[in-house]
């Protein structure tokens, strides 16, 4: 089942990149091709649970990868329909970025199933490079080329950290695959095996933003197009979180391990770091890309705890996250298509323009800055949850006030939007049918999540039971 | 029923925001309907409620957030229900005095507003407590930022900090509560009623000390107390009306409510223990806010102050750990919700008249208009705590309680001073208000503002001269609480 | 072959390297012993253009064609890299060895006539 | 204003042994090129039985001793290549004159037999200066790349059975690598010179021999798989049957036309393509450097042959008549039949050179990616699926 | 004797050598030269790991191809990016390319 999924994106994608040159100017038709792709997948997804290893091990096919399968896909299907917001005129309709996209989430995918370093490292690669090139993807954009080139250069340096690191690990276990390495970790742990450690964690920090690993990110937000920074800002992240509670639990030794307290070291410093530095900003896109090193603060504490609970807090939390960040991307990106920068400037008085948009808004931001009701909060509190139950007070009280700290700049988006007056010659807001829909859709799932997340709970939590 | 009273404003909240209103002719009578139909329903809880039984009615109780061991579990008792029952009635004032309101958001944030507070007194679970105590900020921010005075921006964002502070520490102390609780109960709940059937395993924990302080801190913010007060003045003046009645008389309550339902409930021995510090603070809260509130020239900056000096009582009734002063505590809350909210509604409306809030800009208020006068006479004749009327009963038993206990028992004589003080402001404010030779002319209150008064006012005399009309139930809900104190400290 | 012999292969090539480098530069050292240094008249360390005095700038902007074919040239060649060790052990993976090679290759020429749709593989100037 | 005297014979040329230059003579010829060859056999002899023989002799096979060896017979290889350098050039400005109608070299040495050495004399003579727009260091390094990376192909080319420098496990992926650097030399030696033509060239030398590469790499792989091994003896010895050429039709052709690339041979000389780029990418170069980018063509002009020979045409395969294989007169036999069957493989390549005219840029890139990359992927396939069913 | 740690000391320094340029190039091409001196060093790194301690599977061996595949393939990406950058910006310096700053 999962095995037909990787084909169906792997191939996919392929089509999709072939019929490119032909096909450009029919957005909807490849936004359809793409929308079924995903579709297929989300279902199989669904239907697949049964644990097993396909290509001699090196990938498990478990609970967990279906629920990563079904993540990924609704990320994909989610972008694919936001591909159709901006409408004609621009490429984000081309079947190639469909196809990055499919391999995005491919790799993505893989990066969760994966049950050996190669695979891992290859997956791994395979999101990143699509993402490179989604964010560069416009080469008339002086941004947009420039946030590849920094995001690709800092990713591949990530990258190379993290094979050098995995190398490391190598020496000092002789094994590569996940069982093979807990096992050789398991009697003692030499310098020679902490420093590999500690080099794939900063690795993994420079993907994951994780501060002082997160330079490129506020760039390649602010360079790249609305939609796929949100596509950046979920997928990659959902199977890179994922992916190291897979490699957390099955190979660094889950709970109380020396690699949990270093990931909750660098969690607990991009809270912190990320918080404060999101005060400053004044683009939009640069304030959610601080925001998300943030969220990916919050995340890695959760990561850190490697118990159930704190797995099953990151899977809320990505869950939440999807549908909260993409939601307030698909509304910067309706917003720029018609000519409104994404600035606090330029957002002054959106709520008074647009009180539907402002309201739609308002659920996004406020869900991310964890207010109760809405799925953020929850994420949040499972979070802390997590960090109760492993008893972790000190990193507790630090994230908890750093909650403070995102609502102030959180409220200052919404103070822009609700109590600025708009610019004069402010132009009207034209939100397309699709788009508002796709909005409302999101923003509805949001408050839905917050307020009755038990099946979404329980679908996670029997996919994540496998870990611990 | 108690679902009823948190969820209906809070769908009716959605429903009046996506009205197609845009006079929100609708949208205000749909927000008094509620606000009504709410009260009179709250009203029949607080009459049916039995008394000489005391303990949870209208409970309800649904899992909810299994994950970390949190339910959808609310209830109301004889602590509570005094604010349940004001909560509605206080909305249904707010709405009349937001007749001319032309915005359907600002009624949709009250109705929203009601809601989360009523959730807040009823919530039997940490979690649902902090979901609502949290969810009160949303709409008092926008209803401050945006239908404010000219500092609405500065007003709004320093309330929101203030209690954020004190609301992430509380969950902070709420989440370690339920975690090192677990051990004692043989699992981790969050619930009210669990967690207090383990008070005793509670206050042998070496972390004790510091979970008392992340309740404490909270709520010391929200009641407020000195030195963590200082987003009351600036709140409280540049909010609209509505916003001030709610805030003066409803959101600084969840901090005295919460400080009796949480921290004496679970954390006695603590409680006991920092009574000493609570009662200094309590001591200068009464003290510097009547001193504060003698030197202020914006009338509602001063009743604002005065609100530190009534919730200093609030705090004093409640370190003296005696059933007075519990009793006073909460009586004083209750008067305070009725009295402040009359004074902040008569003033608020003062001022759309005035166009000013100076109090030397005003003069002869009585003479130009005798009914908005002689409330406003009232209201701040209730505020110096005269016998008679509802403010007097509350400090009273307040004092007397702080007097009982041995703790307490030299501060009261301080204590005594702040209320010469304010009486003092109060005075002089009656003095250079209301009389005085009329200097141009005042409209009088319209009858959609009699409206919104009257009930107040009756509540002032009624709580004033009648206080078997409250104390039997505050009675019900803190006999059990001390009994319960009285177990775990032995 | 055994481990010797591939370590006399390694050393073989450094000597290649090594003593070629130095047949080099010796033989162009003996040529300026032979011929000494010679005077520099103007003109004479000037770029040679037929005799023409040389204008412009040397840096030309050239033809964006050649970075994108050396782009596809990493691509290729790197990927056929992949394939040797198959090619190896070709005899040992049989069927198996020849679908899997034969999906990888064709992968490999999906990307070419992706890049032949493209229009990238068109010389023009 | 005086005249200057004109000298009466303006053709004149100095005379050896009486010989008169301006006659034909064809035995005479083909003297001279067998005597080159026999120096050349001499030289493979001595270089692969002599020294390893000797060394052996006095025990110095190990170690440092061994590093000893290789380098004299590196230093040997080195004349080798002078040699054929020397003929090669030779017999391409003969063969050339032939072609054309007209003699070629004549005059000095036995039919102009030692016209080449001159040359080489002359070159030695020139002076060598840098450029003053030129990068010093690249512009020094360039040429010895591309030289060192040429000539450092013979490390594994088998002239007999046995003979062989390095005889790898990797010696295809060693060829491969070493073929690629040579595109190094040229590229950097053209970009350092601070000449526009020669940037030119160098650019059109590095995209066409970076283009050829892949079909050639692919070629390798399709021997590779049919031999199952990367070593080239491996590869001879998997011929022993059956010659490559025959089972491995495409890929033999493909093989060809990229190596005439790879050499920057007519037709595919655009990098130097002297009527439109002067020299191209070497046109700043003089003396000795100029030299070894000289060397280094006519070194790949006999290595690509050569590999031709190895890949698909047996190598140093031929009938033996009874001598003892590995014995020193086999050997000399066997480096002889791969002598031969190279000198054809030149011949063919000089051929080739003689007749045809120059393709037209675009249609050399295009003809790389668009035939020539497509036919050796399937070539690839194609043995790869009869290999597994003629097994 | 030529151990495994001559080996892992030896792609420790290109490791070094790698960063170091990562983080003082100006260039951008140069950075990406660095970040394939990176990379390598992690081949040799997993190759010799292979060869003392995993002789038995090849793992490394094979993780060592991988890695120079996908070098090229991020070359190839980083390369196209570089060239859009120059022709967007008109340089491939890090001063270039800092225009965007919140």
């Amino acid at each position: 089942m999962t095995l037909a999924v990787i084909v169906l994106l792997a191939f996919g994608g392929l089509v999709l990149a072939l019929l490119a040159p032909n096909f450009d100017d029919r957005p909807a038709a490849i936004g359809a091709i793409s929308g079924t792709v995903f579709g297929a997948t989300l279902i199989l997804g669904l239907l697949a649970a049964q644990e097993s290893g396909v290509l001699y091990g090196a990938v498990t096919l478990g609970p967990l990868t279906a629920a990563s399968i079904v993540l990924l896909s609704l990320v994909g299907l989610l972008v694919a329909a936001g591909a159709t917001i901006r409408g004609g005129g621009f490429a984000l309709g081309s079947g190639e970025v469909h196809a990055l996209v499919m391999w995005g989430v491919l790799g993505g995918i893989l990066l969760v199933g994966s049950a050996h370093l190669l695979i891992f490292y290859l997956a791994l690669e395979l999101s990143a490079y699509a993402t490179y090139v989604l964010v560069g993807y416009d080469r008339e954009r002086r941004f947009g080329t420039e946030a590849a080139a920094k995001y690709m250069m800092l990713g591949s340096v990530g990258s190379a950290l993290l094979l050098f690191g995995m190398a490391l690990v190598y020496a000092e276990t002789g094994s590569l695959g996940y069982g093979g390495i807990a096992a050789g970790l398991a009697y003692q742990t030499s310098g020679l095996a902490l420093g590999g450690l500690a080099l794939m964690l900063v690795g993994l920090g420079f993907k994951l933003a994780w501060v002082p690993f997160h330079a490129w990110a506020p760039d390649a937000y602010q360079g790249s197009f609305p939609l796929m920074a949100g596509f950046l800002s979920t997928a990659p992240k959902t199977a890179l979180a994922l992916g190291l509670a897979v490699l957390l639990a099955r190979a660094f030794g889950g709970e109380g391990s020396v690699v949990a307290g270093w990931i909750g070291g660098l969690a607990l410093v991009s809270v912190v770091l990320g918080s404060l530095w999101a005060l400053l900003q004044t683009d939009l896109k640069r304030l959610l890309a601080y925001s998300t090193i943030v969220h990916m603060g919050f995340l890695g504490l959760a990561l850190s705890t490697a118990s159930l609970t704190g797995f099953t807090a990151v899977g809320y939390y990505l869950v939440a996250y999807i549908v909260t960040s993409l939601g307030l991307f698909f509304v910067l990106e309706a917003l720029e298509a018609g000519g409104l920068p994404s600035t606090l400037e330029a957002w002054k008085g959106l709520g008074r323009r647009n009180a539907l948009v402002g309201v739609l808004v308002a659920v996004f931001v406020l869900s991310l800055a964890g207010v109760p009701l809405l799925a953020g909060f929850l994420a949040k509190l499972y979070v802390f949850a997590a960090l109760a139950q492993a008893g972790a007070w000190a990193a507790l009280v630090v994230a908890v006030v750093m909650v403070v700290f995102g609502y102030y700049f959180y409220f200052r988006v919404l103070a822009a939007v609700f109590l600025d007056a708009p610019a004069e010659e402010a132009p009207a807001l034209d939100f397309s049918p699709t788009a508002l829909s796709l909005v409302v859709l999101l923003a509805l799932a949001v408050v839905v999540l917050g307020v009755w997340p038990q099946p979404v709970l329980d679908w996670l939590k029997t996919a994540i039971a496998g870990l611990v | 029923m108690t679902l009823i009273l948190i969820f209906l404003p809070i769908v009716a909240a959605a429903f009046v925001g996506l009205l197609d209103d845009p006079r929100a002719e609708a949208a205000k009578r749909t927000a008094l309907g509620v606000a009504l139909f709410t009260l009179i329903a709250s009203l029949g809880v607080y009459l049916a409620y039995p008394v000489s039984f005391g303990g949870f009615v209208s409970e309800f109780k649904l899992a909810w957030l299994p994950l970390v061991g949190s339910s959808l579990h609310v209830g109301l008792d004889g602590l509570s229900l005094p604010f349940i029952a004001l909560t509605p009635l206080l909305t249904a004032v707010s709405v009349l005095a937001s007749w001319r309101k032309t915005d359907k958001g600002f009624f949709a944030l009250m109705l929203l507003l009601q809601g989360a507070l009523v959730g807040v007194f009823a919530a039997l679970d940490l979690i649902v407590f902090f979901v609502f105590f949290e969810l009160v900020l949303v709409p008092m921010y926008f209803m401050i930022a945006l239908w404010g005075y000219e500092q609405r921006r500065y007003a709004a964002v320093k309330f929101l900090i203030y209690s954020l502070v004190g609301s992430v520490f509380m969950l902070a102390a709420m989440l370690a509560t339920a975690y090192l609780a677990a051990p004692a109960l043989g699992r981790v709940s969050f619930d009210y009623l669990d967690l207090v059937s383990v008070a005793g395993y509670l206050a042998l924990l070496p972390a004790a000390g510091w979970l008392f302080w992340g309740f404490a801190l909270a709520f010391l913010i929200k009641l407020p107390a000195v030195p963590l007060h200082t987003w009351l003045p600036h709140a409280h003046t540049q909010a609209p009306t509505a916003g001030s009645i709610f805030l003066a008389g409803l959101l600084l309550k969840m901090g005295g409510y919460g400080l009796i339902r949480f921290n004496l409930a679970l954390f006695p021995g603590e409680l006991e223990r920092f009574a000493n510090l609570l009662a200094v603070v309590a001591l200068v809260s009464i003290v510097y806010g009547a001193y504060v509130t003698l030197a202020q020239r914006d009338l509602k900056r001063l009743i604002a102050n005065s609100s530190v000096n009534h919730m200093g009582y609030v705090l004093l009734g409640i370190a003296s750990m005696t059933a007075v002063g519990l009793h006073g505590a909460v009586y004083q809350m209750v008067a305070h919700g009725v009295i402040t909210g009359l004074m902040f509604l008569m003033v608020g409306l003062l001022a759309d008249r005035t166009h000013t809030r100076e109090i030397a800009a005003m003069k002869g208020v009585y003479n130009a208009a005798p009914i908005l006068g002689g409330v406003l006479w009232l209201a701040l004749l209730g505020g110096l705590g005269l016998p008679g009327l509802a403010g007097f009963l509350g400090e009273f038993q307040s004092l007397w309680g702080g007097f009982l206990a041995d703790v307490t028992r030299p501060y009261v004589w301080v204590a005594v001073f702040g209320i010469v003080i304010l009486a003092g402001a109060m005075l002089w404010t009656i003095q250079r208000v209301l009389l005085g030779k009329a200097e141009g002319a005042l409209d009088d209150l319209n009858p959609v503002e009699v409206a919104a008064a009257a009930p107040l006012v009756f509540l002032a005399v009624l709580l004033g001269l009648v206080p078997a009309a409250l104390t039997p139930w505050i009675d019900a809900g803190v006999q059990p609480l001390l009994t319960l104190v009285q177990e775990v400290l032995k | 072959m055994d481990y010797l012999t591939e370590l006399q292969a390694g050393i073989t090539a450094i000597v290649f390297f090594l003593v070629g480098l130095a047949i080099v530069f010796v033989t162009i050292g003996i040529a300026r012993l032979l011929v000494g240094v010679r005077p520099k008249p103007p003109g004479k360390l000037d770029a040679y253009e037929s005799g023409e005095i040389p204008i412009g700038d040397v840096n030309l902007r050239f033809n964006v064609n050649y970075y994108i074919f050396a782009l596809l040239f990493l691509l290729f060649d790197v990927e056929a890299a992949l394939l040797f060790p198959w090619a190896v052990a070709y005899d040992k993976l049989g069927w198996l060895g020849f679908f899997e090679a034969a999906i990888f290759i064709g992968i490999l020429a999906m990307g070419l006539v992706y890049a032949w749709r493209r229009g990238v593989l068109k010389w023009v100037y | 204003m005086s005249q200057i005297p004109i000298p009466e014979d303006r053709h004149f040329r100095p005379r050896l042994l009486g010989y008169d230059p301006q006659k034909s003579r064809p035995w005479l010829e083909r003297t001279v090129y067998s005597a080159y060859v026999f120096v050349f056999w001499l030289i493979v002899i001595g270089t692969y039985a002599g020294v390893p023989a000797l060394f052996g002799a006095l025990g110095w096979d190990s170690g440092w001793g061994f590093v000893l060896m290789r380098a004299l017979q590196v230093v040997l290889l080195f004349l080798l290549s002078a040699v054929i350098a020397l003929l090669l050039i030779l017999l391409l400005r003969k063969y050339l004159g032939k072609v054309q109608e007209r003699y070629g070299p004549m005059h000095y040495g036995p039919a102009g037999g030692i016209q080449t050495v001159f040359d080489a004399l002359k070159l030695l003579a020139k002076e060598d200066f840098v450029p003053a727009a030129a990068d010093v260091l690249t512009f020094r390094l360039a040429p010895a790349i591309t030289f060192v990376a040429s000539f450092a192909m013979f490390a594994v080319v088998p002239f007999a059975s046995g003979w062989v420098l390095a005889d790898t496990n990797v010696g295809l992926i060693y060829l491969i690598a070493v073929s690629t650097l040579s595109a190094y030399g040229v590229l950097l030696g053209g970009v350092s010179s601070g000449n526009k033509w020669a940037l030119i060239g160098a650019l059109r030398a590095g995209a066409q021999m970076v283009s050829y590469e892949i079909p050639l790499a692919l070629v390798f792989l399709t021997v590779a798989v049919w031999s199952g091994t990367l070593s080239l003896g491996g590869i001879v010895d998997a011929q022993l049957g059956l010659w490559n050429f025959l089972p491995l039709a495409l890929p033999f052709v493909l093989y060809v036309i990229a190596s005439l690339a790879e050499l920057k041979h007519i037709p595919f000389d655009f990098p130097e393509a002297e009527s439109e780029l002067i020299a191209g990418y070497n046109v700043e170069y003089s003396g000795m450097s100029f030299a070894f980018f000289f060397l280094a063509e006519f070194v790949e002009l006999f290595l690509l042959p050569a590999l031709i020979v190895v890949f698909f045409f047996g190598g140093w395969h031929g009938p033996l008549f009874g001598l003892e294989p590995g014995s020193l007169a086999a050997g000399a036999l066997e480096s002889l039949y791969f002598t031969a069957k190279t000198a054809v493989w030149v011949w063919i390549f000089l051929w080739i050179r003689a007749t045809l005219p120059r393709y037209r840029d675009d249609q050399l890139m295009e003809f790389a990616w668009k035939a020539m990359i497509p036919l050796a992927l399937f070539g690839l396939v194609l043995a790869a699926y009869l290999r597994l069913i003629w097994r | 004797m030529v151990t495994l740690g001559h080996f892992l000391l030896l792609s420790g320094l290109l490791m070094a050598i790698g960063l170091y340029g990562v983080l003082t190039r100006r260039n951008l091409i140069a950075v990406l030269m660095s970040v394939e001196i990176l990379l390598n060093a992690a081949a040799l790194a997993f190759a010799s790991v292979a060869a003392f301690r995993d002789p038995s599977l090849f793992a490394g061996q094979v993780f060592a191809l991988f890695i120079i595949v996908v070098a090229a393939a991020e070359l190839s990406i980083g390369f196209a990016i570089l060239l859009n950058v120059y022709r967007t910006h008109g340089a491939v310096t890090d001063d270039a390319i800092s225009e965007m700053r919140g």
